[in-house]
């Protein structure tokens, strides 16, 4: 990145990310417009309408109980387990690269889990019960039943949220300072307080330091466990398809895959839109192409591993369930996704295509498009095709699901384009420390320097 | 603070000389100002301990204990007997005690944090807007004029781009 | 804050302000409506709310006759169960008969009477008052009688039982009419008539299945519609539940598998209307075989000499060996019984069919004896027999009509319109019919044609009683009672007689102002006849014993011996059976059989029924042809393609169920859908196969031929999805339904211990 | 120059004592509804008082509602059973002309529901009047009510007015007493 | 009791596996499949007795039935030796019960009559339970049902109405077996007799295929008949150790 990043000094990346987020333009406003009224069209009147008349606005059945909602849940969750994690990962190995666009990462992780937080209030029957299933003091004198795998649930998501936001926020407070001094009126209020008054003075540093590392440290175990969690909601059934041993790691693998590809989209949006050509080169494109060829490739084996114990056990349960997933109805979807998860990011062996930007933004759509598959086929090809072949049924999505599904993704938009507004989207001081500039200069002036 | 005198430079090694010099010169240690975490502070000013770490594990540590406890308790004062196990299920009961671990060890890192680093700042501090961006400065408590004199001569020798002292006042 | 300026307070102010009616409405709309508590002005005396009542009375779903005891709360009802005490059900009961609460709390009841103001069949009915409806038919039956020409009247009712029908039998003497027709469309006339012919006897016999060891049914579903169902299926489970030597064995000879083909251990097929052939071929096995020695062998021997296995073997389709070796087990194993009905009593030559049956009892030593087939007492009161109405009646009454013999025709709770096939005509026959009243409660496709709608009760709501006729045995009575008051301003059928009678003047004859009385007193007939020893102290003592048990018996032993004559034995023979239609262009048998959920179409207004999945298929709200899976292939059909049933005499549209238990060339329907009319849940569904039925009969009783109709599929190329609970109806394997060889079957401590019913308690 | 938190809040504090104010608006908004606006002793088609009967009479409550002994639903006496005694007690009072005008249009009276439940909650009357438990317990003391009112003996004994049932006092009972499968939901929610 | 007693008693109680043989009941059932002819009298009976809602025919479409019990049918062999096997499956109220653990909210638990219960007013309607149960016997409220006026006057009150989002399934008619138990005070027995409570499929079963008892009394007919040769567990390889008994069918 020197390449780019020669003529920069530490005013540019300021000025940069200060405009950023001072400077709005009409097309950010259309373009919040646009993702607020989708979100609004497309997710919270289906959503709302469901309320009134029941789940059974829904596709679901009797064999099918569970459908996209829990997909989409299992998708978002897996979408949030790219940015926190990688960032904590590389901040402990403290690789450079990370630097540039760990912030926007981190973003994701968070909204991503805000919606998936969200889907689990549109997936069940009585939302306006929901607040059972956290543990409180309430006058039945009943609790929560902690042998639930869907409490682990909660509980994972709840401290997963927690821990993303506390991380993203603290990782900020420098630039937060930074931009207060920039910014005026109710921006500059929002900013010295989010801040903290924050000086940068070599204690400050000292603490920010530690304190962020040991919630790294803390972070990637929960991170690692929160997928696992999610994925016993199923392993933990007796359902053939669903009860598999490899399935915690299956997810976690899974997770991290599809975070990564979420990553390389926002990437590349956040350059070509926030003007940070600069400071998110191709060096970043490359180094996420060797993350995510290795993650398709242990995907795709664990994959292959299920299938087979599946056609090993030799079981007519197991078999029924494989068969109707490969040949059945919905084969189609099921070839689609290994065609985008497991073989065209074999493309990214080579470095011409890792670093061309346009590809990859492609290639990690697709690879979105198939993981989402992947969780959609969980639900729908295993739970109609249960032991009791007279019980069995199909299930296929409804209007109003496949709306909430494709509304989430605006929700998610527009509360990622309001981060940018808010958020430095770059780290300023750490890009900073990435730049020679000063130090150069130091060591003329040293060098000018008689003692 | 009665009134200090604040150094700019350009560059963090020649700040850190300065303080260095400062520290020597017998002022009490000087505080830096930088945009971005210096390397070598410690090698200069001295060692500094955070107590941080040991926030993160007591609150790892209360949380565990608290999951456990919440779990087994809440499943006994109102037994609901579950798929014929034990009313206390230590498999599942570890998950969420893992799980609060984590839980506290985070929140009380922050709390860590916040006491350590003396954040909010309630009370009027000294601060360099430009520290933010791209200048190093090094801020030293005098107590009279001829203290500040001195200091200006070290930081001028230092490099300094720019001397400023600070009085109630401003 | 220091001082607050004016701008600020209002911003406080309305920030309270909003707030608090925040607050407020939040609180408001957590609260639950008022609700009231409306007492009794004076609370009966057997009611008390929230404790449950049982009042006994008598199902009248069906033909049969089961005692129920209904559980009420709060003065409605809620359950139908089957009466312990009673011996017919032994207080189990079927889906219809519980469905029983539908009927009762059906939306689409009519509440009022009505009179049509349009012409027929425009659904534009106007409410009029009891008295103006009874007074309207009245009337025209006054003037009738008065002119000597009561025969213009006809009473067409469904086959009711006991003292209602010797009330409508008296009232239409009174009138001078002879035209009283009991039209069922299920009675089992060609049973009757093999029985007369071969017993001599008019009556149904007692059919043992509790005690036999091996049941040979020829095509008769006696578990799901047969005569006594309820009755049947306790024999068949207390037989099955027998000790593993003894445990009782179930033949079925059909050609499409019935549920009770489902439950026999041997399902067979054989050609339709060749099962009497079957019987004799049997028969021919047994007696030369000399498994029989009667004195009468030789005459046997002659009369069965040209049922040789060999031959029966061809015409029947099943394999000589099969023959022999049933007709072997069917003497060896004692006692045996066969039975015969369904399809096989329902065909061109179905009294010979049933009387070859009745030899096979015989030849095996089967009649009169535990297990096999005992001959009932007269029933204690009276049964519809006598005025049974066949195909042939119909057909008269039709034709009368058309002669303009008929001024007026009263329909009671029967529906022909819809259960005679289109080729009888009896809608255009309605047409020519002046005055038509009907007393049904619900529109359907007869009532609407009515001129005068006097809607009576359901059975929940009214007197009457019950003998059943199949029996058990012993001369079996029950008393249905009101379990709830009549919900409409409705009547019950015995209460609009007797209106009609005191109007018309019968007072002398017919005495009674309600139900209730003409009830009492057949009873104390009952009473005074009965042995006094065994019965209570005092009619009234009977009598409310009576309605605490809800049934009453006296144990007699009406079993006898029998032989037949000469001419008899002589006279045994089956001919081939008769189709309409020629064989190249209808290759098809159409099989139409009762559905398990709507009878003969009566239950199709039940929700409960319609949703109930049909035992075989599991489908749901609809009707459908069952094809041979190599049937279907040839033709290119899957399940859920449409197709025309088409016959000489029409056609049918319906769904494809693809049926592995089907001869390839019989395709079966359902009966039972294909509602024009009859409310919500049974209009414009499905489709009915009797329709397209050709008018063929069974020469001697005039019994239609219902499953002697030729047809071809026609493939409309559209396509529906079934629906259907079932998902896939083969377990792959997983062994789920486990099965065992008869030698580790061991008793499952269960007996049939029926009460005792002479004690009334 | 110098920095700290302190001016940013400063600016916050309007907007903050707003909301404050906002918040306690609610509070009073739902106080003053639950006190003022919810009629938990609503006006009864007849002045009945159980103060007359019940206290000063002492007429045992079992005489009136007779059913609580041996159904779950303690039940309304019918219109009949309060002529058995107005006949002839105190006719001339304008309420029992009122009940007799009743009694003559042979209509029942639609007294309005006060003690209520949860459609899901079965709770059965008989097994807890067979148990000896005070009606007093879980109605409060009706004896004294002119008008009948909501009321509930809370689990330490005291008697609380307007309050609505709660399943803790149910279940504080249960416990206390060990009642068979006290504790097990299906004992009332089925 | 206090909160320190209560839980020394529930640690004393429950503290390791297989506290269930000290329940008081163990209430079982048996269906001899050699008896059963599928004539689903017992569905209707348990949609009378239970309020269970009328679907209508475009939710059956949508594989959306209510059948606390059903029949299950399953074919062998084709023409002309096709067979047809019947099985009533309702829930099994397995001792083992995967849909239990799954519950957030404890709306599913084993009750002290060995019964597996399903708390309406406690259901959040995740609808994991029915993922977990293997014999797909728990049946989802996907909206609010209505009955046509005035079939709602059929309504059992003892059972209540369940509305939108919550999930129901067999109780083994709690009701019922709660009335018995208060009769039995009446009388002044601790126990129910046998045969004196039969949930309504069991009541109205023609052929007696289904067997109803408590299977803690030695002496009942269940005990006997569960423990005939025939008896076998439907999907036993689970684990699940239902309470339903099935009794294989002969074939003769």
């Amino acid at each position: 990145m020197e390449a780019e990043n020669k003529k920069l000094g530490y005013t540019d990346i300021h000025e940069d990310v200060v405009r950023s987020i001072v400077v709005t333009g009409p097309k950010y406003y259309a373009a919040l417009a646009t993702s607020g009224g989708l979100a609004l069209l497309c997710f919270f009147f289906p959503w709302f309408y469901q309320l009134y008349y029941g789940i059974g606005a829904a596709g679901m059945n009797h064999p099918g109980v569970w459908g996209t909602y829990l997909a989409s849940f299992i998708f978002w969750i897996g979408l949030s387990h790219s940015g926190t994690l990688l960032s904590c990962v590389l901040h402990l190995t403290n690789s450079s690269w990370r630097k540039a666009m760990y912030r926007s990462a981190e973003a994701m992780t968070l909204f991503s889990l805000v919606v998936a937080a969200t889907y689990v209030f549109v997936h069940v029957g009585r939302p306006w019960f929901a607040h059972w299933t956290f543990p409180y003091p309430n006058q039945w004198e009943l609790w929560p039943n902690f042998r639930s795998p869907l409490l682990f649930d909660v509980m994972a998501i709840a401290t997963y949220l927690t821990g993303s936001t506390i991380f993203i926020y603290m990782g900020s407070i420098p630039d937060f300072a930074a931009v207060r001094d920039r910014t005026v009126g109710w921006r500059n209020t929002m900013y010295s307080l989010l801040s903290l008054g924050w000086r940068g003075t070599d204690t400050e540093w000292h603490r920010l330091h530690w304190a962020y590392t040991f919630l790294a440290v803390l972070i990637i175990p929960l991170a690692v466990s929160v997928h696992s969690i999610v994925s016993w909601d199923f392993a933990m059934s007796i359902v053939p398809g669903l009860h598999q041993t490899i399935f915690a790691p299956y997810f976690v693998v899974g997770a991290i895959y599809s975070g990564t590809a979420g990553i390389v989209t926002v990437m590349f949006v956040l350059r070509k839109y926030m003007g940070f050509e600069q400071y998110i080169t191709k060096l970043h494109f490359d180094n996420l192409g060797k993350l995510l060829l290795v993650l398709s490739l242990l995907w795709t084996y664990i994959n292959a591993i299920e299938l087979f114990t599946g056609w090993y056990s030799g079981t007519s349960d197991e078999y029924e369930q494989l068969s109707f997933k490969l040949f059945g109805f919905y084969a189609p979807l099921y070839w689609e996704m290994i065609v985008f998860c497991a073989a065209a990011p074999l493309l990214m062996i080579s470095k011409r295509f890792r670093t061309s930007f346009v590809p990859m933004l492609v290639l990690s759509i697709a690879i979105n498009i198939g993981m989402y598959t992947e969780r959609f086929l969980i639900v729908a090809t295993s739970l109609p095709r249960q032991y009791l072949p007279d019980a069995w049924g199909f299930y296929s999505p409804s209007l109003v699901e496949v709306s909430i599904m494709v509304g989430s993704f605006a929700v998610f938009t527009t509360l990622f384009l309001v981060f940018v507004k808010i958020f430095p989207s770059v780290s300023m001081y750490e890009v900073k420390e990435t730049m020679d500039t000063p130090k150069l200069k130091a060591a003329i002036s040293q060098a000018g320097s008689p003692a | 603070m009665t009134n200090c005198v604040i150094g700019l430079f350009h560059d963090p090694q020649s700040a850190l000389v300065a303080a260095g010099e400062l520290k020597s010169a017998g002022f009490e240690t000087p505080e830096l100002m930088s945009p971005v975490p210096i390397e070598g502070v410690e090698e200069v000013l001295g060692k500094k301990k955070s107590i941080i770490k040991n926030f993160t594990f007591f609150g790892g540590l209360i949380g565990g204990i608290s999951g456990f406890t919440l779990a087994a308790v809440t499943a006994i004062i109102y037994p609901h007997p579950v798929g014929g196990r034990p009313i206390i299920t230590i498999p599942p009961y570890l998950i969420i005690t893992y799980e609060l671990t984590i839980l506290f060890g985070i929140l009380f890192t922050v709390l860590g944090f916040i006491i350590s680093s003396r954040l909010p700042a309630i009370r009027d501090r000294i601060y360099v807007p430009e520290a933010a961006v791209d200048k190093f400065a090094v801020a030293v408590t005098c107590e009279n004029s001829e203290h500040r004199s001195r200091a200006d001569a070290i930081l001028n020798g230092a490099g300094a781009e720019q001397v400023r002292d600070m009085r109630e006042e401003d | 804050m220091p001082k607050i300026d004016r701008r600020e307070f209002i911003k406080l102010v309305g920030a309270g302000g909003v707030g608090a009616g925040a607050g407020f409405m939040l609180r408001e709309s957590k609260k639950d409506p008022t609700e009231y508590l409306i007492p009794y002005v004076v609370a009966p005396e057997d009611f008390s709310s929230g404790i449950a009542t049982w009042y006994n009375s008598v199902c009248s779903m069906c033909s049969t006759g089961c005692g129920i005891s209904v559980r009420t709360r709060e003065g409605r009802a809620k359950k139908i169960e089957g009466n312990p005490s009673h011996p017919v059900n032994q207080g189990r009961l079927c889906g219809m008969g519980q469905a029983g609460l539908q009927v009762l709390y059906n939306p689409d009841r009519i509440t009022e009477p009505l009179v049509q103001a349009g012409d027929r069949g425009s659904m534009s009915f106007e409410q009029i008052t009891w008295e103006n409806g009874l007074d309207q038919l009245a009337g025209r039956l006054e003037l009738l009688r008065a002119a000597r020409r009561g025969n213009k009247v006809s009473f067409l009712t469904a086959g009711v039982n006991g003292h209602l029908a010797q009330l409508i039998e008296s009232f239409m003497r009174q009138l001078g009419s002879n035209r009283l027709l009991h039209y069922d469309f299920d009675h089992p006339h060609t049973l009757y008539a093999a029985n007369q012919k071969f017993f001599g006897q008019d009556h149904l016999p007692y059919y043992d299945l509790q005690n036999t060891n091996l049941l040979l049914s020829f095509g008769a579903d006696y578990l799901t519609n047969w005569i006594s169902p309820v009755h049947h299926s306790i024999g068949f489970g207390t037989s099955r539940q027998r000790q593993a030597e003894t445990r009782g064995r179930f033949v079925q000879i059909e050609p499409r598998m019935s549920a009770s083909g489902a439950a026999a251990d041997e399902w067979i097929a054989a050609i339709p209307g060749t099962e009497g052939i079957l019987a004799l071929g049997m028969a021919n096995h047994i007696v030369s075989q000399g498994n029989y020695q009667g004195a009468d062998r030789a005459d046997w021997l002659a009369a069965l000499s040209d049922y040789s296995p060999s031959q029966v073997a061809e015409q029947t389709g099943i394999p000589e060996r099969t023959i022999t070796r049933l007709a072997d087990e069917f003497t060896e194993t004692q006692p045996s019984l066969a039975i015969g009905g369904g399809g096989a009593a329902n065909h061109s030559n179905s009294v010979d069919t049933l009387v070859a049956v009745n030899v096979l009892n015989y030849l095996a030593g089967n009649v009169g004896s535990e297990g096999g087939l005992l001959f009932n007492p007269v029933p204690a009161g009276t049964v519809s027999r006598p005025h049974q109405a066949s195909y042939r009646n119909m057909l008269e009454l039709t034709e009368a009509a058309h002669q303009g013999e008929i001024d007026v025709l009263i329909i009671n709770g029967t529906n022909p319109v819809f259960t005679l096939p289109a080729a009888a005509e009896f809608r255009e026959a309605l047409a020519e019919i002046p005055l038509v009243v009907s007393t049904s409660s619900f529109f359907d496709e007869t009532t609407v044609l009515a001129d005068l709608i006097l809607p009576s009760n359901s059975y929940l709501e009214s007197w009457g009683d019950h003998f059943p006729e199949a029996g058990v045995g012993f001369p079996v009575g029950a008393v249905s009672q009101p379990v709830v008051s009549p919900l409409y301003n409705t009547r019950a059928t015995g209460d609009i007689i007797l209106g009609l009678a005191n109007k018309i003047g019968m007072s002398s004859t017919i005495p009674w102002t309600s139900m209730e009385e003409c009830i009492k007193a057949g009873w104390r007939r009952i009473y005074e006849r009965g042995d006094r020893q065994t019965l209570a102290q005092g009619f009234d003592e009977f009598w409310t014993a009576l309605l605490k048990a809800g049934v009453w018996g006296e144990t007699t032993n009406g079993s006898t011996a029998f032989t037949p004559d000469q001419s008899v034995i002589a006279g045994v023979s089956v001919a081939a059976p008769e189709f309409s239609g020629s064989e190249q262009d209808y290759p098809f048998i159409l099989h139409p059989y009762l559905s398990a959920n709507f009878h003969d179409g009566r239950g199709a207004n039940l929700p409960w029924m319609q949703e109930r999945p049909d035992p075989m298929t599991s489908v749901v709200y609809g009707s459908w042809v069952e094809i041979n899976p190599t049937t279907a292939v040839e033709l290119g059909l899957i399940e859920g393609d449409l197709v025309d049933i088409e016959s000489p005499q029409g056609q049918v549209r319906a769904p494809v169920f693809v049926y592995p238990a089907i001869m390839p060339n019989v395709i079966a329907m359902p009966i039972g859908q294909g509602h024009s009319e009859y409310g919500r849940y049974a209009k414009d569904r499905g489709a009915n196969p009797l329709e397209i039925l050709s008018p063929q009969m069974e020469q001697i009783t005039g019994n239609l031929a219902t499953s002697a109709t030729r047809v071809r599929i026609v493939a409309t190329g559209s396509h529906i999805d079934l629906v259907k609970t079932s998902g896939t109806s083969r377990d792959l394997g997983r062994n789920i339904v486990q099965t065992t060889g008869s030698e580790g079957h061991e008793v499952s401590d269960v007996r049939l211990n029926s009460i005792p019913i002479t004690e009334l308690t | 120059m110098k920095i700290s938190i302190v001016p940013a809040l400063r600016v916050l504090k309007p907007a903050a004592i707003l909301v404050l104010v906002a918040f306690f608006g609610l509070g009073v908004g739902y106080w003053s509804n639950a006190t003022f606006s919810s009629d938990t002793s609503p006006e009864q088609p007849i002045a009945f008082s159980h103060q007359i009967h019940a206290g000063e009479n002492e007429i045992p409550c079992q005489y009136c509602h007779t059913q609580a002994s041996r159904s779950p639903s303690a039940g309304v006496p019918s219109v009949s059973k309060c002529i058995g005694c107005h006949n002839e007690i105190a006719t001339e009072r304008p309420q029992i002309r009122l009940l007799m005008s009743y009694w003559e249009n042979r209509e029942p009276i639609p007294w309005i529901k006060v003690h209520d439940l949860p459609d899901f909650v079965h709770f059965t009357h008989k097994r807890h009047v067979l148990a000896e438990i005070e009606c007093q317990t879980c109605h409060g003391a009706v004896e004294t009510m002119d008008r009948i009112r909501l009321a509930r003996r809370d689990i330490d004994g005291t008697v609380q007015h307007d309050q609505t049932w709660e399943m803790r006092l149910c279940l504080g009972c249960h416990r206390e007493n060990e009642v068979e499968n006290g504790t097990d939901c299906w004992t009332c929610h089925k | 009791m206090s909160l320190f007693s209560r839980f020394m008693d529930g640690w004393r109680k429950y503290r390791k596996p297989g506290y269930y043989d000290e329940f008081d009941y163990h209430w079982t059932m048996t269906v001899d499949l050699d008896s059963c002819t599928g004539c689903e009298a017992c569905m209707t009976a348990c949609q009378a007795e239970n309020n269970i809602p009328l679907v209508g025919e475009e939710e059956l479409a949508k594989g959306r039935e209510i059948q606390w019990i059903r029949i299950e049918r399953y074919w062998e062999g084709e023409y002309p030796n096709a067979k047809l096997n019947f099985l009533p499956m309702m829930c099994q109220h397995c001792d083992a019960a995967p849909c239990e653990t799954v519950c957030p909210v404890s709306a599913t638990y084993h009750n002290q009559d060995g019964l597996n219960t399903q708390i309406y007013n406690r259901c959040v309607g995740t609808r994991s339970c029915a993922v977990y149960c293997p014999y797909e016997v728990r049946y989802f409220n996907y909206y609010n049902h209505h009955w046509d006026s005035p079939l709602d006057q059929q309504l059992n009150p003892d059972v209540s109405i369940r509305g939108k989002g919550v999930m129901e399934k067999c109780t083994f008619c709690i009701q019922r077996i709660r009335e018995a138990k208060d009769l039995a005070k009446d009388d002044g027995r601790r126990r129910v007799r046998d045969g004196e409570v039969q949930p309504a499929c069991v009541q109205s079963c023609p052929t007696k295929a289904l067997i109803f008892g408590d299977r803690k009394d030695t002496e009942s007919q269940v005990y006997q008949s569960m423990n005939n040769p025939r008896a076998y567990k439907v999907l036993d390889e689970l684990n699940t150790d239902s309470s339903v008994v099935y009794l294989k069918k002969v074939d003769a």
